[in-house]
């Protein structure tokens, strides 16, 4: 048997920043490939350049034997291999159709040379039903959607034209259970028909499940492949960190505990798709929310900031309300997004910049900033939270997501923030980091702050929570402590 | 921790060796066309200087990627009361006061407008500079003086020196400076700049931080517009209608990106107007008539950003 | 979903335009004067619908990529400048003069565009440095002197209303094919809101932003032409003069927004032209100084903003007082 | 490095660029000239005459400034005027001309005004600067006069019903106001019983009036009638609909007009019988207006007649200023050419428009550039302006 594809000695950087150096791979027909590494590991620059959105700067890639060069993303999927990218993929702006059809308006082309809406729709209604996203009509502007219904169209995209390979970069985290299983046929689908499926996820848990082998990246090359039959969590791990990792992945203990002063306390929360939503955060408490992507949790983060729009409900910490971010960030509560990039970050600003600013109050000297001080302050966050970088004047855009991730954290950590809502804290965060986030978590509860974790995560608030609040339709469902959390039945009040 | 390399700090100097290259060429076009070089320095300083002011103003206003095309008719606004106020009292310090309070009233106007129904700032200077230049003419009408207002020459002359304005724009500049550098207003104006959404979710008021820039702002215009009468006490219509493009052009000759954020300088504002200030002497020597001129002078200042623009240049293109 | 009815949209459409319409014949009766009084009313209103039309086309295709473009109005000068300089020496006739104007005009805003997408220096940048350019280059052209082909009876002939009619609604008709129903249209559409991914799809961006440029060029290619044809002259403009007429896009661009939710968004755009045109010959008829003008047309502007932007705040507080009445 | 790279390149391309200017042997005499306008026709045909006429025949060099409409802008003008080392400055702005002369006497050049004149309290301060050269041009009075007449030409063929078009009165600008007030002072002269404009037949006081209020108001003046009035330059839809409303006002015989008046009203008089008055220069373009009928009275200033200031300013410069009897700067009014028909206005253009041997030559001018040349020679050379007196110059 032949491989479909075939990559030998690639290489790829930006600048000077190296993303691959002589990668080989080859993909067999009939396997689900499973890339693993942490970020900036080079996975979603390997599978970018067989996709066709990016060039190599040396090496080759043969497709059935022949020399692969896609001029685009577009033309990548009409010769056989299709990409699901792990950002947002389709455009807002334009209908579901003219998403799924991005760049291909010309086969609708009437014989006046105009472009067919209608002909376009029709397509699109076959597309759609090929993944069976009945309810998705062609017609709909993609701004009108949900994330996953997004993510479907771009799985329709791709779909539609039949691929001979698959890849999937990170799109589970963007998709309910149900979204997922759908996915998951699909690719076994392929699978069947002796194509090949390229899958890139964080969850450990979820790779092992879905793929036959994983290959392993680290630094932009290949460190090692392992079969089904010798998948082994510690192994795996090492290969990706490059060393083993020590101590506790999560919490240590098992026990809920917190302290008597509550620090965050809201009230009756209603708008903006929540129901009277009430709850209560200690000190030194780890309060976890979950739920299915859509429950209205990651509103709750934003409402408990100040930050949403409500038409009732008041939020309090401290015994002081606010209304506010600014009247918020005052009272010491932080908030960290699940968008980090946009919501977290000024991507512009340097490190240094995206650290002060949450405690200009702190550096001030006599109303003063001086640049001694904030050195001084940043650089105290950088060591505390060991920040890869060269110098703090670089800018954030150009870091990995858990060095950003950790950069947000220094901002609220310096600002001395008692509350931290931390919404999807270790989103495409890699598991080395991971790891560090979690004790860097367990530190704050223990130096008495109150945690509240936003997470889709169940393993990690299962892992973390002191208790665990499960929404559903923007309502509470049900509270479980800590050793009473048993993910089925999670589950059942979350759908 | 390392340290910035020399070469990443290169495109901060863009501007200023601009400057730098503009003077050099100064010197040699004037010698050229055998030119009063010395007399040359001054008439920059006197030309430069309002520009100057109203820019390093602005540089707030712009620092959080907002636009402000009505500064032109505000300064002309603020000269032509505080004109008339002084014709009325005969008081410099009364005119002065007008001057920047006429324009820290229209700036408050423009920014809480702006803030309290939510409008994109831009469009709302559109609207103001077109209901300030229509106000320019009404009160030239009530002053009934011809299609002037005067202050007498002589009143002014005294203060028409070069160290009192430079002594007033170095004020100003270190003003500006100190609250971009030294206080938290500066680096939450840049962090709006740079992302509203995260420097609101950082806890910074945007509505605040916009009143807070359209006043520093209007200091300047204050200041631009006493300089302006100064200078030249007959007001007309027209007074101050350049400034809002000079404005525009200085900072982005300065090096200052237009859409403001993180790498927004105050200093980009003199030295951009300083580097017109230069160009525009250079042209005049090399008398190559009015529409050739603006040509070469279009040329350079694309040619200048260009340059100034470094190697930031991405995949996608640019908005 | 329920689709809402045609019926509805439409009647939503004409909201805006009727209201404008109507407020104005209240005045106009108050003032005894009439709106529409001679076949030079009928002009003017034509005219100005127009003018404004395709000056806001040609605006707000590029702004809505984020591409700021001061240099509309010295394109449409230079364009009628050397348009009009050719017809002179050559006799052209009041359609090929206007071809030559369109297609030169859309050089210009080929070499704008080329400019931008070869330096990347950002396009509010580019355009003030190609408005002073092109300012220049009709200065130089002419030596200052502009064009005047007021003796050129068939060139002056052409400021007719059925010409005007005409004009309009082909460039309706085209930007609506070209931006809706090709290939091109589909592409600017998904560059317009989705940049990054239209991109890694596979368009060509460089070459939509190019096209964009052109089709904007040409398109104040025809309204410097109209301009001309209706003056018999062509004035110069240095240091910026040209820029005015930017401004005169903003209201109707918001108009056709929101009248675009209801009907295809560049009819909306010529719907709010109407409501502009009405307002100018309004101006004209009721003599209005120009001071007055200046001032009103820029309160209309900050009015609609402000109804635009606070627009649920308004219709929720206006929803609760008709449930307290009821 | 690469930006200092393109850096340095730029600057030595620029310095390349600036050493082939090639240094000229006989250094020319520098004027500065101030303009307010830079592409009107008139201002044009100034700018022709002196350039490509008067640089030629005697070794000077005029060196222009930008489009002036603000104090400031002028004073920016002539300090690089001081800087580029020029000898004089011969200036047609006039935004603040007390600020001018002051501004050149300090630096010691100097100034001639060559369109219009100072007001008399301004000549009285500055007559006896030694720098000022002083003014040769139309007075207020003169365009006053020139409104007057052009009204007057249609009223005595018996016309009654007028519109006029103000240009620059809304904005206050003496000369527009002038001019236009003439008008009004002949329909309320020749508007026989009870004319008056607003109740007032006192030149002054219309003139004051027209100050106040920034417009003119239509209405009955006697027999006549003023129907329409349109002002300012706003080349917007509305104003441009004013102008064809003006131009189709039912019954209307004659537009006057303070300026422009082809460029901004030709197009809408073009086949009517509207009958168009303006005061502007003597172009082609405008020739051709006249030929086909649009435009049928034009009062202008002659390209040349900027000539004598030139000559004044050059004998100043060369150290032999002409001034008055009694020492001080001149002060001599000069008028206008009208031409009301085409057969006039295309031997006008022939003469003015002549690189070769314009009305102004440089065998006239000759005659009062040596020294000793008296100021009555000057003024009574100054005093036959008309074309006629000209043409009876050159024989």
């Amino acid at each position: 048997m032949e491989p479909i594809l075939t990559v030998r000695s690639m290489d790829k950087s930006f600048g000077a920043t190296v993303a691959l150096r002589q990668v080989d791979l080859d993909v067999w027909p009939g396997e689900i490939r499973g890339l693993i590494g942490e970020n900036g590991s080079g996975k979603s620059t390997l599978t970018s350049i067989i996709a066709g959105i990016q060039k190599a700067d040396a090496g080759e890639i043969r497709f059935h034997g022949q020399p692969w060069h896609p001029a685009s993303m577009i033309d990548a999927l009409n010769h056989g291999i299709g990409m699901i990218v792990q950002e947002t993929g389709t455009i807002p702006g334009i209908t579901v159709a003219e998403n799924l059809f991005l760049g291909e308006s010309d086969r609708f082309r009437s014989s006046l040379g105009l472009v067919s809406r209608r002909a376009m729709e029709r397509e699109a209604r076959k597309a759609l039903d090929v993944i069976h996203a009945d309810h998705i009509r062609p017609g709909t502007p993609a701004a009108m959607l949900d994330l996953q219904e997004r993510k479907l169209v771009e799985v329709a995209k791709v779909m539609v034209k039949k691929p001979e390979i698959l890849v999937v970069d990170e799109t589970t985290t963007a998709l309910s259970q149900k979204g997922r299983e759908l996915l998951y046929q699909l690719m076994e689908s392929l699978k069947k028909e002796g194509k090949a499926v390229i899958f890139i996820s964080h969850d450990l848990d979820e790779i092992k499940q879905v793929c036959d082998t994983l290959t392993v990246l680290r630094d932009g090359r290949i460190i090692t492949h392992f079969s089904r039959e010798n998948y082994d969590d510690d192994a795996i791990k090492t290969s990706m960190i490059g060393r083993e990792m020590q101590g506790d992945y999560y919490r240590a203990d098992s026990e809920p505990s917190w302290q008597e002063q509550v620090l965050l306390k809201a009230d009756r929360l209603t708008g903006s798709g929540l129901h009277d939503v009430s709850l209560e955060v200690r000190a030194g408490e780890i309060l976890g929310i979950g739920g299915l992507s859509e429950c209205g949790m990651h509103t709750l983060g934003k409402a408990l900031f100040g930050s949403a729009m409500l038409t009732g409900g008041t939020v309090e910490t401290g015994g002081k309300a606010y209304s506010d971010p600014g009247h918020a960030t005052a009272l010491g509560v932080g908030y960290v997004s699940k968008e980090r990039d946009t919501e977290s970050l000024c991507q512009q600003a340097s490190i240094r910049d995206n650290i002060a600013i949450g405690g200009l109050k702190h550096i001030q000297m006599k109303k003063l900033i001086l640049k001694k001080r904030e050195t001084a302050y940043v650089q105290k966050q950088v060591d505390a939270l060991s920040i890869k970088c060269r110098h703090m004047e670089q800018p954030v855009s150009a870091m990995s997501g858990g060095n950003k991730q950790k950069v947000v954290f220094g901002k609220w950590l310096g600002a001395g923030s008692r509350v931290l809502i931390l919404d999807c804290p270790t989103r495409g965060v890699d598991i080395g980091v991971k790891q560090s986030m979690y004790q860097l978590i367990t530190k704050m509860k223990n130096e008495g702050r109150a945690v509240l974790i936003i997470s889709e995560e169940m393993a990690e608030l299962i892992g973390m929570c002191d208790r665990l609040l499960v929404m559903k339709d923007g309502a509470v469902q049900k509270e479980f402590l800590r050793g009473q959390m048993r993910e089925a039945e999670i589950i059942r009040y979350m759908i | 921790m390392g340290k910035q390399t020399w070469k990443e700090r290169i495109p901060a100097f863009a501007s200023v060796l601009g400057l730098l290259v503009l003077i050099a060429a100064y010197y040699i076009v004037g010698a050229v066309r055998d030119a009063n070089v010395a007399y040359g320095l001054k008439a920059i300083v006197n030309q430069s200087v309002v520009v100057a002011l109203v820019a390093t103003g602005a540089v707030f206003i712009y620092t959080l990627g907002s636009f402000d095309i009505s500064l032109g008719a505000a300064t002309g606004v603020s000269a032509l009361l505080g004109a008339m106020a002084y014709n009325a009292t005969g008081s410099l310090v009364i005119m002065f006061l007008v001057c920047v309070g006429v324009a820290v009233v229209l700036g408050f106007i423009n920014s809480s407008l702006a803030s309290v129904f939510n409008l994109p700032i831009f469009v709302t200077t559109v609207a103001m500079m077109s209901v300030l230049s229509a106000f320019m003419l009404i009160l030239i009408g009530w002053n009934g003086a011809g299609d002037t207002v005067k202050v007498k020459a002589r009143d002014v002359r005294p203060l028409d020196n070069i160290p009192f304005k430079v002594f007033i724009l170095v004020s100003y500049i270190a003003l500006c400076w100190f609250i971009f550098t030294l206080l938290p207003t500066g680096r939450e104006a840049k962090f709006i700049g740079g992302s509203p959404v995260c420097a609101r979710l950082s806890g910074i008021n945007e509505k605040k931080l916009g009143i807070i820039a359209s006043l520093i702002s209007a200091v300047g215009i204050g200041l631009g517009a006493f300089l302006t009468i100064i200078y030249a006490p007959t007001l007309t219509k027209d007074t101050a209608s350049s400034i809002g493009m000079d404005v525009i052009i200085a900072i982005v000759f300065g090096g200052m990106p237009v859409s403001g954020g993180p790498r927004s300088r105050i200093l980009s504002a003199v030295v951009g107007a300083f580097s017109m200030g230069f160009m525009t002497q250079i042209m005049s020597m090399l008398n190559l008539g009015s529409g050739y001129g603006q040509m070469i002078k279009a040329a350079i200042f694309l040619l200048v950003v260009f340059i100034a623009l470094g190697s930031q240049r991405g995949k996608l293109l640019t908005r | 979903m329920k689709k809402p009815s045609l019926f509805r949209n439409l009647l939503l459409s004409l909201l805006i335009p009727c209201a404008v319409l109507l407020v104005l014949e209240i005045i106009a009766l108050a003032k005894g004067v009439r709106l529409f009084v001679n076949a030079d009313s009928w002009k003017l209103f034509f005219r100005a619908v127009a003018n404004v039309t395709l000056t806001t086309f040609a605006l707000s295709i590029n702004l809505d990529s984020g591409r700021f473009d001061f240099s509309l109005g010295s394109v449409s000068m230079l364009s009628a400048t050397i348009a009009g300089t050719l017809s002179q020496q050559w006799q052209l006739g009041p359609w090929l003069t206007l071809a030559a104007a369109v297609c030169i005009a859309a050089g210009l805003g080929l070499i704008h565009g080329g400019v931008y997408v070869l330096t990347r220096i950002p396009p509010i940048i580019v355009s003030l440095g190609m408005a002073l350019f092109y300012e220049g280059c009709a200065f130089a052209f002419t030596g200052g002197k502009g064009v005047s082909l007021v003796t050129r009876t068939d060139i002056i002939g052409f400021s007719q209303i059925g010409n005007y009619i005409l004009v309009t609604a082909a460039a309706v008709a085209l930007i609506v094919l070209l931006f809706d129903y090709t290939r091109f249209g589909a592409n600017y559409r998904a560059l317009v809101s989705g940049q990054k991914i239209a991109v890694e799809t596979g368009i060509r961006e460089v070459g939509n932003a190019l096209g964009c440029y052109a089709v904007s060029g040409a398109l104040m290619g025809v309204v410097g032409f109209i301009g001309m044809a209706n003056t018999g002259s062509q004035q110069m403009a240095l240091n910026f003069g040209s820029i005015g007429i930017m401004f005169t896009a903003f209201l109707p661009m918001f108009i056709g927004g929101w009248i675009g939710r209801y009907i295809n968004r560049r009819i909306g755009i010529m719907l709010g032209a109407v409501s502009m045109a009405l307002i100018s010959l309004a101006y004209a008829r009721f003599d209005t100084a120009s001071s007055v003008q200046s001032i009103v047309s820029a309160l209309l502007l900050v009015l609609f903003l402000i109804y635009l932007n606070n627009e649920f705040a308004i219709l929720s507080r206006f929803r609760r007082k008709q449930e307290v009445k009821s | 490095m690469k930006n200092m790279k393109r850096i340095l390149s730029l600057a030595l391309c620029l310095m390349l660029a600036l050493a082939c200017i090639p240094a000229l042997a006989d250094a020319p005499v520098k004027i500065g000239v101030l303009v307010a306008d830079a592409t009107g026709a008139e201002a044009l045909a100034f700018r022709a005459y002196y350039e490509h006429y008067i640089a030629k025949a005697y070794n000077v060099e005029f060196i222009y400034s930008e489009e002036l409409n603000t104090a400031d802008g002028e004073k920016n003008a002539i300090d690089n005027f001081i800087v580029n080392n020029c000898k004089a400055i011969i200036s047609f702005s006039s935004v603040d001309r007390p600020a001018q002369i002051e501004q050149c006497d300090a630096a010691g050049i100097y100034y001639a005004v060559a369109t219009g004149t100072l007001t008399a309290e301004e000549y009285e301060e500055f007559k006896d600067y030694e720098y000022y050269v002083g003014a040769i041009g139309p007075s207020l009075d003169t365009e006053f006069r020139v409104g007057y007449d052009m009204a007057a030409y249609y009223i005595d063929q018996g016309m009654t019903k007028f519109g006029i078009f103000g240009g620059a009165v809304p904005y206050r600008t003496d000369m527009h106001i002038y001019r236009a007030a003439g008008m009004l002072c002949a329909m309320i002269d020749k508007g026989g019983e009870g004319a008056a404009y607003q109740g007032v037949t006192d030149p002054g006081a219309v003139i004051g009036m027209i100050y106040g209020t920034g417009s003119i108001e239509t209405g009955k003046i006697g027999s006549l009638e003023l129907m329409a009035y349109v002002g300012g330059y706003d080349f917007d839809d509305a104003w441009f609909g004013k102008l064809a409303q003006m131009a189709g006002t039912e019954g209307i015989e004659a537009i006057l007009t303070v300026g422009s008046g082809v460029d901004v009203l030709g197009s809408f008089v073009s086949g009517s019988n509207v009958k168009l008055a303006t005061v502007d220069s003597f172009t082609a373009a405008m020739g051709e207006a006249m030929n086909s009928g649009i435009i049928d009275y034009v009062a202008g200033k002659f390209a040349t007649s900027i000539g004598p200031i030139f000559v004044a300013t050059l004998n100043a410069v060369n150290g032999q200023p002409i001034r008055d009897n009694d020492g001080n700067a001149l002060a001599l009014d000069q008028g206008y050419w009208v031409a009301t028909d085409a057969e006039q206005f295309a031997q006008y253009y022939a003469v003015d428009s002549s690189s070769e041997d314009p009305a102004y030559s440089k065998a006239i001018l000759d005659t009062y550039v040596p020294a000793g040349v008296s100021y009555d020679d000057f003024a009574a050379f100054i005093a036959q302006y008309s074309f006629d007196e000209i043409a009876a110059l050159k024989k």
